[in-house]
């Protein structure tokens, strides 16, 4: 089953924890709205399929840098209909 | 019209506008959705995202009115929108059947939303259609 | 397909988990399967002798315990969380269960909602 | 009325009802300030907090109705109630004066509210009064 | 300076920290709402003047412990009468 | 005495932070002394080149770093925040200054608003 997590809260928030804790290897994550600052958190290990809202990336002076695939809102609706389940944290 | 790989959604909009974000995500991503040939079921306001039905909001002249654009997209695509009506009720959302049954001063919601329970999201669970959450940040 | 729906955050302070739990019993009543996860601050749901009647609230207690009446399949806690609200199983409401919160309890599940 | 060590109290409510629980805590403690025999200098909504002076909030008839609590403790102790004109406007609760202005379909703030801007909570930060928040838990 | 920290979120949110974090040793704690689960939370060392809310404890099926005083909304008033600064978190 | 405002969420995603800087800048305008202290995720608003065009939101940006020139006294920055965003100094808006957030920075102001 291929997943996709939306996180909209930023990483200091403990919803984001509980999103990580549910993420499988395989799944993939997208950053959106104040999740975005993960990507310019330097503790933070991000998984390997890990997207961003270029838009918000933008809006908060954000690039998505090596880790984090920036994406627009096409591409979001591309992940949630290629994907088996939508889990929005 | 749409092409047999298309999908249908149903959005949950739980985060209310100038408090969060939610209301935008949401739209930018409805618009997506129309853009990429899908279709979208329905939108159901859920909690907190009851006041995106308010006909009331008036955001500053340079500011986007969340309710007006949101309403204006529904009507343009034809797509119901819902505002569940224990949530509405609570944070004083009203149309004119609930004002009267309540005896209010006033009734609020804008068109073309109407007030519904419940089960107009577990009938979109039950679907076929895709579902996706719009929270606000906490 | 059972629907999990998620509760991580304390009762009273806000009004998210009664909404969750009203979607949850939603589904039940029109028969659709619903399963209830207390995680994080939200295992305090599960905890007996609530009396909210100081703060003019209900009490949630009752709702939860009679959620299995109503339909719901499962009361799920998050054993992780309990240990860190020092919650023993004997201080929970009837009918709740401690499990694990990984990926593989949340697989189980096509639908998870989470407000 | 009040004795020499009495004091003023300003109370700041950014949590909306049926959202957060500030109304009710914000409102057990205005009580407790008053049968201690201090006094309210005025309580100011901002934020969400202003979702309180709404006069539509109809929530079932076994909880409580915050907005209407709130208005009848503020009547009876003659305690100025203001909800910040721009958190107001944004969130859709008008008076009648903004309804006219902005040609809107229906006024819905309570009395005893007026709309006001932040000076007034400047106000109190400048005064002797001593100022507490009652926020959301976000 | 005698100041009261009064905090209303579950010890789960960054807040909580922050308010701790500018918590200085002879400061009084007042744990309201969500925050009196604090009072259950074993890892959490709480300072020692530390009360919280007896009808937000009752609520949640709480006892105050050793280590937290219980008081009504008529003491909340006395500590912030007595207290020089009230920081609300 | 001046007042700290603190701002401890990230811009955009929330109105909180504008509301806060609202209160620091009435202040300023009746001339009462104010403060804004950015911690947590609050320190990504001080990031230099943001634009939130592309989510129909006003730039924050700008009103931080013309705080100063309509009164506010001082731009703080908790320093380990900024560490953990990843954040130097020249990075910042024109004004931000890195602090150490602790009991006795927060000590210095008799009036600390945190929405």
């Amino acid at each position: 089953m291929k997943t996709l997590h939306i996180v909209n809260k930023s990483p200091e928030q403990a919803r984001f924890g509980r999103c990580l804790a549910a993420f499988d290897r395989d799944d993939q994550l997208l950053l959106t709205e104040n999740a975005v600052i993960a990507a310019g958190v330097a503790s933070l290990e991000l998984p390997t399929h890990c997207f961003a809202l270029e838009a918000d990336l933008k809006a908060r002076g954000l690039t998505s840098g090596a880790s984090v695939v920036s994406i627009d809102y096409n591409g979001m609706v591309k992940l949630t209909v290629e994907a088996d389940r939508v889990i929005c944290w | 019209m749409t092409s047999p790989t298309s999908l249908a959604f149903t959005l949950v909009i739980t985060g209310a506008p100038y408090s969060s974000q939610a209301p935008q995500t949401a739209l930018s991503f409805a618009q997506a959705v129309i853009a990429e040939g899908h279709s979208i079921d329905r939108v159901f306001l859920y909690g907190d995202g009851v006041h995106l039905a308010s006909a009331l909001s008036t955001p500053p002249s340079d500011e986007t009115n969340w309710s007006l654009a949101w309403a204006e997209f529904l009507i343009e695509h034809g797509i119901p929108g819902v505002a569940c009506i224990a949530s509405a009720l609570r944070r004083g959302v009203l149309n004119s059947e609930e004002q009267q049954r309540y005896e209010r001063s006033a009734a609020n919601l804008v068109t073309p939303y109407q007030l519904l329970g419940l089960g107009e999201w577990v009938e979109s669970i039950a679907s076929t259609s895709k579902t996706l959450y719009f929270h606000g940040e906490h | 397909m059972t629907v999990l729906v998620v509760i991580d955050q304390s009762p009273y302070g806000s009004w998210r988990g009664r909404e969750s739990l009203d979607m949850a019993l939603s589904l039940a009543a029109f028969d659709q399967p619903a399963s209830l996860l207390f995680t994080g601050a939200g295992v305090n749901w599960l905890r007996k002798g609530q009396d909210p009647a100081g703060i003019s609230q209900k009490a949630v207690e009752r709702n939860v315990s009679a959620a299995t009446i109503f339909g719901i399949e499962e009361i799920l806690a998050d054993r992780l969380s309990l240990e860190a609200n020092a919650l023993t199983l004997d201080e929970l409401v009837e009918g709740a269960v401690a499990v694990e919160y990984s990926p593989e309890l949340v697989a189980n599940y096509l639908n998870v909602v989470c407000l």
